[in-house]
């Protein structure tokens, strides 16, 4: 399925965000997720079912001022 | 002594992490400038690289608190969304709000910024808002729940130091109860010293510490004026005056001539 | 390293001792201050009082080198011949030179000032002579021998600052090799601060500890924030700049709008 | 004999400075002299004799900024 | 050519008319200013003292345009109404709004003044709304239908002059094409032509003529600065630099040593 | 009136003749200044070119007085000398003296401006030097003899300004009955008009005029600002205050909530 | 009729506030007029009817700045 | 005569200084002279006679700050 993931076009076969998480082998990284601009919480991802053309945001720890 | 939301701190100089050299200079940045407290933030982690769980790691190891930023947010929605994430992330209430108006001056845009703060406060959050010295716009934080105000001295990165003591000043004066951080904008010891003598409560750097030539060192500097400063605050300083008074004592002076 | 007349210094605070509330806060104030180098003053003795060998006593305990002045004088002769009996008392060749040409203001008289400098330095004196900022001045005064200056920052006692920065900054560059102490006039440790930020080698302070409310905590403020000036100096500050650079990098920003 | 001493009038029979420092009672104490304005240095106090009339002053550490 | 509004001026100062030692001075001040725009207000009249009237007389005299202000306002709906209510007054859809938000600096409620403008632009009003130099503030009055903006310098009869510089230079430049003024604050001559140098369009002035010693005399000194700051904004100013040069050409200097 | 060694005057705008483009915007310059006084120097003159004689006859044209000055002169023998020469080509007693003591600033050696101003004086000569603000050498330059004084701002030809202000308005307090004249450094007519607010009796300008983009209209700015600063000197000018006070009285304001 | 006129108390006869201008002797006066809060246009005056305890505000130029 | 006229050298002919102004026409061009530094005024340039090496200045008005 086509998703768009930090703002790059993929191609993928999961159907929810925790498989994709897995599928993209994040593990046990320290990150949130957002789904077409809402933030979905780490116990939402596995109900959180994804469809084609969703745009999907995975972000972690960064330096900051 | 320094308290943000119950929280009692010893120093008074929160670090940001941005813009140095290296990891190890900021680490030895951090350490040599005794903050408590650092700020981070947000950005795209792709698995390959883990660039953040990295930096994560180096935090970590700090043994500080972190105040996690919402830095280059512009709309309220993104402000609230990035602070949301950046709960979950770094699994702090505390946020650093900015909601950026203009891009010239990186200034906050007021209206954005008590919206946000209102919706952030209304979700638990403890928000520290980077706002302007204007005393309406501190009054409507306060009322929509912030217990912290962080005004700019000026604009973010450009060390110009404090842009309108009149107006930092008058802020100060009227919330003598708040605790007040200047934020963004000091270039020099000297500037963070003058802010803390004026009654602020702390200062929040980045860009002066972090691109200094000699970051670690520099660190250390805005440590010690940022005491001094809150020093000569508490120990009562002398009014200056127009005209000159001999320290010397005039009396009992031998007649020499 | 500072370095006065051959002598190597690490404190690069001088402080005057007049004014404090009693010996005793006036003995913590130089130990806070970490002072290597203390101002004093010579004034008529009766044999029955005996006050200035009490102070005498105290100083000596104190361990720090002395710095003898010759405030007050407004001749040549009465300077160079206090200087001489100073040299006799304290035992130093080394004299705080004060000519004072104007009662309001307590300048100095840069034409008596020159003179007496000349005469003391062939007297083998080490003269470090409170002057203005006058480069030309400057230059005359090394021309007779003197290896330290003591520009004011701002009348003594006023507590005003640095009145003239930029003469104090083109002083500063004008003699890139010669240990400049800024003296008199400064009233808080942001003012100290910016002095050793323009490459000032150290400062010499009296009212501002002295009448401080706490003057042991002001002392150990000025030499923090002293230290502070000096490291930011050495450290590589950043420049200034009119408009505003993001500290938080806004590559890789999620898009959460 | 009649002198300034300090600024003061005083009525003293010392006949030379060093003499009376003795008179006055000065012992060890850290101090300098000058007569009539010029500076008499310790090694030359016994040698100066005084005149009626003569201003001494004899000065010790103080304070100072 | 100044314009507000389609309205093209040739005096660059407004001028208020309260705080006069008398009805005369205020005419001759008035008259020695040039001022083509003079700011009124509302009060209550009772119908026996009819000293409104009396005012109003005088003012016609004058022949300026009038700007009423709702001066004393401090919420949305009294600003709105006393906007209308001096509509119906002084015939003219000119209004000078002030939302006051707090009492020691009367500084403008920034929240309250965008809506009150948003309204009063809507009912057909020509609003010049008293601002703060926050570019954020500037664009959102400007969202509602102001073409004209007026930041203060300082508080409202402080003279205190320019309080932040940088902000208002920063404003200039962030707006172009948009008629600003300088409202409130100024007490001298030197600090209107400042604020003309940077490019302000006009002044707004009340206390720091009506106060002065010689109103009529100080009023005209303020339309000589205005002018001047004007002209050397146009005439192009030289660069300000840090070394000397020489303006007595050096070439050709007869040898005389 | 301004009164320059019994030379009542009108104006209180002094130019220097120097760096213009054209000898025709330099006339043009000098009339819509309406100085009634402008600077001149000497020069060697070679028979063929004529040089100066073509500029004398430009500014006898201009039925102003003339002041030669002693530019560049770096030895009191220079000065004395030159003032000497000048005096014979202009066939006036008047000089403004120049003894330059440092290259980078063009600052006065005021040892050589103090000996070389006693000489003219008995030379019958009357001085105006070019000075620092010094009260001591003030002083002198009076006790020899010079009956107005002309303080510099800033470095000649850098249009900073007053680069001390505390300095120059220390000396003005000094000296209330001399004539006090600002000359170099200044760059824009706000700088000339706080010369005059804070009581100086004239500003001698020409670089900031001559290197305008139009000098002309830069010129009648600067007479327009000292005209304010004079005025608003005279008129009597308001205290500033911290704290905000309204212009429009609060009695009598309708209620409207 | 009990009114509240320029936040003082009065009684008066008038029922119109185009009538109790002219009670009240305002004349060709430059005004402006609100009730409890709300403005009156000039045209609207005389169809404005007065109830006990109005609050009427009478307003007229004076020095602003 | 070899001298130096505002600093270059010059052959001439003249024996004094008006006679060299006359020789090199100055006319009646508004100037001062000086001779080896030292000024020369108008009424003595008749008998200020020159030798050879002298270094004479001659100025006129210029523009000045």
């Amino acid at each position: 399925m086509q998703l768009s993931i930090n703002g790059k076009p993929a191609d993928v076969s999961a159907t929810d965000l925790s498989a994709l998480l897995l599928e993209l082998e994040y593990g046990e990284a320290r990150i949130a997720t957002a789904l077409n601009g809402e933030i979905v919480h780490k116990g939402d991802r596995a109900a959180t079912t994804l469809q084609a053309g969703d745009a999907i945001e995975i972000v972690a720890p960064m330096q900051g001022g | 002594m320094l308290n943000f939301y119950g929280q009692a701190l010893d120093s008074r100089l929160l670090l940001g992490t941005a813009q140095y050299p290296s990891p190890a200079v900021l680490a030895e940045a951090v350490q040599s400038s005794g903050a408590q407290i650092v700020t981070v933030s947000l950005r795209r982690e792709s698995s390959q690289e883990r660039a953040g769980q990295d930096f994560w790691n180096l935090i970590e190891g700090m043994g500080t608190r972190v105040l996690p930023n919402t830095a280059g947010c512009h709309s309220v929605k993104e402000a609230v969304t990035t602070a949301h994430m950046a709960r979950e992330v770094f699994d702090t209430p505390w946020i650093k709000l900015e909601v950026i108006g203009e891009e010239d001056t990186l200034q906050p845009d007021v209206f954005g910024l008590v919206e946000a703060a209102r919706i952030l406060c209304e979700d638990g959050f403890e928000v520290f808002p980077y706002t302007t010295d204007d005393l309406v716009v501190a009054e409507r934080l306060m009322a929509v729940g912030c217990e912290v105000l962080m005004p700019w001295g000026a604009p973010i990165g450009s060390g110009r130091g404090l842009n309108n003591p009149y107006g930092l000043r008058t802020l100060r004066a009227h919330f003598p109860g708040v605790p007040l951080v200047v934020d963004a904008g000091i270039g020099l010891p000297s500037h963070a010293a003058a802010a803390m003598e004026m009654g602020y409560d702390a200062v929040l750097l980045n860009t002066a510490v972090a691109r200094a030539g000699d970051p670690a060192r520099m660190a250390r500097a805005f440590s010690q004026a940022i005491e001094a400063g809150r020093s000569a605050f508490e120990a009562g300083p002398i009014e200056s005056r127009d005209m000159a008074e001999p320290s010397t004592p005039v009396m009992g002076k031998a007649f020499l001539s």
